[in-house]
């Protein structure tokens, strides 16, 4: 099966912006603010660091220390690059698998494990308070975005709401309604569309004929774009204007063009129904090495910088699993706090019956 | 003090929200120059101008979602679903984001948004204009169901609604829309939610209602006190959540029961109703409880809506009934 | 207010195919299929028996002997001119007021009266007998357009769904999804859009920020087209091929623009929102002067042609509404006939009580 | 004859039902290649080909009104809603097309659908992957609900689902998936819709439940037994139409009786079915009626999910105090 052929940069209508080949090497100048050491280590950082966390989660899932958890493996770029495009004041409204996006934007790696283990305090982020939790209906954070951009133009603030979707949520009504209605607001919000080419076992093909996803944006009057999402220089400019955009009013689409590189979720076993031989050839193309081989060209990463890091980021991530570990559970009666704002008399009763450790 | 119509109530109640409190937002399909296809909204627009008073797109999912984003937000926005047999797009954000925002996130983000809308039959619209799913809300936890029975109670249920911190869903009956008219003082005192009110006093049988039936039962009673039974006319006004006690009290005393709903009959929440009392109040009860209720069929179209309307002769007949059931 | 401005032929790349301006003066050749008096003449009586017929409905709701009706003055182009391009094989869903369409495919004028009487019998076809009832939830029907194309399809029939849907449908995800699905399968589905610029109370600026609707199949990977949807012999050729292409595989979407001369059903008063003048600009593009115009020029439509034909318009008309008036209403146990194939027992005693008159 | 798993059961049953009638089709979100999340689809694809064992796109508003427009044309397409969750953006075409295509045409039209979907807690999925909404459903003219909850009722009852002609949701508890093995045959043999099956007999109580409760509420009654109290155990299966002659005559020997079901509480199907004996059994009870069922929360994410779950201590006391009134 090969079916997402088309979607490679086939539409020269609809091209693909990359600054970065799959090797590594420069395609073209590397946007001026992005051009230094520090901005592209930190980048890179970060994509070492959603990727060491994520096989850390997928480890503590098969050792039955985690629940039912989706990879982000392949896909950093797009969630890395989101994140440092983002503003601290706007809101994030991820899916699932946006792990590098959270991360950057200040949730732990302890709060996104507590969420997978199955507990909702993992979703009370003591950092950006304002972003919205994972969203496992797909699609169904998009009209999220359009109230939240709704609440930034009638308060006059200029913050943009993100939103990040599947290729697969390409095919739910609410992503239309939701980019649509932005059109005719002018809202600030900036939909991303993570392309990793595959829902569960579905690869695109069977989503869509349109050629580009990007497209879908002409069905809503706002501008759409295609960027390469295993080139993270390339999302982080691209959702960077695209954000810039949106905040005065024009609302955006972007397809970011990744790859699934592992299973659909810790459930899932992929080998099913896609070739073993088109995920080898997808790993020429991943973004953390890419960047890699661009920053070791530029003498701006040593084996001692790789080093440093590989030490620190496993450093983190090991405390946040120790952290992750030793939380205490939440007592069962728990399950009532947060319901309504008071508790309704009427529910006292069925608390109760869970305190006593009667249920 | 004016004497205003249930409809004109909610006007008047929006108004006044929007008025005390910048945050209450009014949004949905035709609520903006044309003021509600029942007027609902009417003068909100030229009040309050086109960013707090918006005409969307035509779609309900977009609507109530929405006002999970602007809930979240701070805002309390204040959605009108044209009419409730438009609604069922909607429930995905209601059932899986609406309800569930505050406790997904441990109170770190809530969702005060009200969702109004129309519901049953009475004025003879086509398909899709008459439905009671009342039930489906109920069953949901993380909603408020409420529904108004007279314009007083239509205004400060509605305030009440929209003060909440959580999500109400305000289910107004369209047979009453303009059925009455009754003097409502616009002095922004909000009504109890929560809680059951009792419409009429007495000893001899209990008749449990909401919405648009709260008249035919309430006629009923009449009816039936001319034939020397005293009914007690309970308003369950909150469906969700439900104020027991109340009907528990008066089932205590009287030891009968009838519940009267527009709905149909299976997994109605007349349902809800009588199993809370074969569980709660069996020994007080003299008399098998009684459903009142509408046929488990398709609401006809509006040649037969009489026809399937639960009509005040079924209401006396099952409380004469259940009265003389020794 | 004037919201609908940029909804005219503004767009060079979405081009507005069109045959008779205004005054009925022919721009362009007249497709050699339709040139003929018979087939044009058809066409012309089809739209005044509709208006007629319409006019008819109007007035027996004002008088109390119809429920709520929608009206489709104005629209009637667009509606007999699908009619008149539809297959009898093919499959109508139509919105609410696509009567035009309904009574060119056969559906009697009775049957309408007895729907919109609210009686249900009225939706039992005599003549098309599979296609679709009215739809009453905005854009519902597009989903059904999918199932049935792909019925055609799975039995390799050469026959097409034609799905109608008003600009405001257009705001809803089933119409997205449903264009979308029709693209990946190939399916033999035609959309049209009955843009009429008004739903109910909100023009389409404030649905969509797209210049056009039928731009909106490029998020579907189909074919978008526009037409003037007050030129019927425009109509009828646009979505006659478009039926073509879909019976061949590609589906199409079809913008037709027209306008809604009336209130928006019998319960509106479009006074409350528009105003007179934008109508009354508007009456000057209505299709059915604008084809008679263009037979009187030709010499093929005579004042005695005229009065033949309302006369038999007005008979037929009348006769129906007799029909109708006629009709023995439904006995309330009917309510329970064709809920389910075999009423099940549990609900014997239900349908007894009415029977018993005791309901 | 092969021993399995209900999920196999109801795969072996939709391979029949292609295998006899060519207008049967499966569709779904990766019920092709992938045989569905939970493989109850497995194998068709390579069986019966693209054309009929569909992947769609992933959008279940789509699917469930597809399905109206294939069955109008004479297609039996089962549809699978990868979990109960996500049926949400489904329910508009559940409610206002599938459940009403036959009486809005007076039977000229019909809609053999059925859609399939996992319920329910108990493998500690994400959020989203647990709900018991039945009585959503069951609330809706015009459909049946039905529950399997064995490996063989699985497949007799799916059978007879696809057969039948009008729609019917088709609820799978995802707890039971691959709970039990039972030796099923692959004869055609349909089971009985619209009916109660009677899992147990007792004549101390009678215990009401369906699904994946069926085996809390088992070993409850195990338990119970080993106290002296026989409990007669019903499985609903079909909760509409509900044949509530199967209860009223077990109670009206029994004089007691718990409803078990894992929905929450307030305006589950437990409701209805205490209703009825409210209504029509009041002079049997010899105690008031029980309900052991989900609380009215949000359902918790997978660490508290037990905690939720009604389990078979809360059945068991709810038993034994039922039986111990007096
Ligand atoms: C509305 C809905 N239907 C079905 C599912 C089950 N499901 C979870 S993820 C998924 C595929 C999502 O694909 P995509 O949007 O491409 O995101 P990806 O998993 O590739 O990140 C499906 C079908 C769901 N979560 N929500
Ligand atoms: C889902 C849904 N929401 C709301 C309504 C109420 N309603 C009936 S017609 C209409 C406007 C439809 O506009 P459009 O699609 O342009 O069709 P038109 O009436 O112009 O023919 C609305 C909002 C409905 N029927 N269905
Ligand atoms: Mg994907
Ligand atoms: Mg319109």
């Amino acid at each position: 099966m090969n079916a997402v052929d088309r979607f490679e940069e086939g539409s020269p209508s609809w091209p693909v912006t990359r600054y970065l080949d799959k090797g590594g090497s420069a395609l073209q100048d590397i946007p001026s603010a992005l051009d230094d050491r520090q901005t592209l280590a930190a980048l890179y950082a970060a994509m070492v660091r959603t990727r060491t966390f994520d096989q850390k989660a997928v480890s503590l899932q098969r050792t039955g220390r985690l629940g039912t958890y989706a990879s982000s493996l392949g896909q950093e770029a797009v969630s890395v690059g989101i994140g440092a495009a983002m503003d601290p004041a706007d809101v994030l409204l991820p899916a699932f698998r946006d792990h590098g996006a959270m991360l950057w934007r200040g949730v732990t790696m302890t709060e996104i494990l507590q969420y997978w283990s199955g507990d909702e305090r993992g979703c009370d982020y003591a950092g950006p308070r304002e972003d919205f939790p994972v969203a496992i209906p797909v699609a169904s954070q998009a009209p999220h975005a359009v109230g939240v951009a709704m609440a930034f133009q009638l308060r006059g603030e200029k913050r943009a709401a993100l939103c990040i979707l599947g290729d697969g949520a390409t095919s739910k009504g609410d992503f239309y309604e939701s980019i649509n209605a932005c059109g005719v607001w002018n809202l600030p919000a900036v939909f991303v569309i993570n392309n990793n080419r595959w829902a569960i076992s579905e690869p695109v093909a069977m989503q869509t004929a349109a050629e580009t996803l990007a497209q879908k944006a002409v069905a809503a009057g706002i501008a759409g774009v295609r960027v390469d999402g295993n080139d993270v220089v390339a999302v982080r400019h691209v959702v960077g204007r695209a954000l810039e955009e949106a905040r005065s009013g024009r609302p955006q689409l972007v397809e970011a063009l990744t790859y699934r590189l592992g299973d659909h979720t810790t459930a899932d076993d992929a080998r099913r129904y896609r070739d073993d031989a088109e995920v080898s050839a997808r790993w020429q193309e991943e973004p953390v090495l890419r960047l890699r081989n661009y920053l070791v060209a530029r003498d701006w990463w040593s084996k001692a910088d790789e080093e440093a890091l590989i030490r620190q980021v496993r450093e983190d991530v090991d405390g946040a699993v120790e952290a992750y570990l030793a939380l205490p559970p939440q007592p069962p009666a728990a399950m009532f706090d947060h319901l309504y704002a008071v508790l309704p008399p009427s529910l006292a009763a069925q608390r109760a019956l869970l305190e006593d450790g009667d249920g | 003090m004016a004497e205003v119509t249930l409809v004109e109530a909610v006007a008047m109640a929006l108004g006044r929200a929007m008025d005390e409190d910048p945050t209450v937002l009014v949004l949905g399909e035709d609520v903006g120059r044309d003021g509600g296809v029942f007027r609902a909204t009417e003068g909100l627009l030229d009040r309050f101008g086109p960013a707090r008073v918006r005409d969307t797109p035509l779609a309900e999912g977009l609507i109530a979602g929405m006002c999970v984003g602007l809930g979240a937000q701070g805002f309390r926005p204040v959605a009108e679903i044209q009419f409730m047999g438009f609604v069922y797009p909607a429930l995905d954000q209601i059932v899986n984001h609406a309800s569930r925002l505050r406790n997904r996130t441990r109170g770190r983000l809530s969702c005060p948004m009200v969702m109004r809308m129309p519901m049953g039959t009475g004025i003879k619209a086509p398909e899709h204009h008459s439905e009671s799913v009342e039930s489906m809300f109920a069953h949901i936890p993380g909603l408020r169901v409420v529904i108004p029975s007279t314009p007083s109670r239509a205004y400060g249920l509605l305030l009440a609604a929209i003060r909440d911190p959580d999500p109400v869903i305000f289910l107004e009956p369209t047979r009453l829309y303009r059925a009455v008219r009754e003097e409502v003082a616009d002095d922004g005192a909000a009504a109890e939610l929560d809680c059951c009110y009792v419409m009429r006093e007495g000893s001899d049988l209990t008749l449990v209602t909401w919405g648009a039936m709260t008249r035919e039962t309430l006629a009923a009673a009449d009816a039936l006190a001319e034939e020397g039974i005293e009914a007690e006319v309970i308003d369950v006004a909150t469906l969700k959540p439900l104020d027991e006690e109340t009907i528990l009290d008066s089932v205590g005393r009287t030891g009968r029961c009838v519940i009267v709903h527009e709905a149909a009959l299976t997994a109605g929440f007349g349902g809800e109703i009588a199993a809370r009392l074969a569980e709660k109040a069996l020994l007080s009860l003299a008399a098998p409880v009684r459903r009142v209720a509408g046929f488990d069929t398709v609401m006809p179209l509006p040649r037969l809506e009489d026809a399937y309307l639960p009509g005040i002769d079924r209401i006396v007949a099952a409380g004469r009934e259940t009265v003389r059931f020794q």
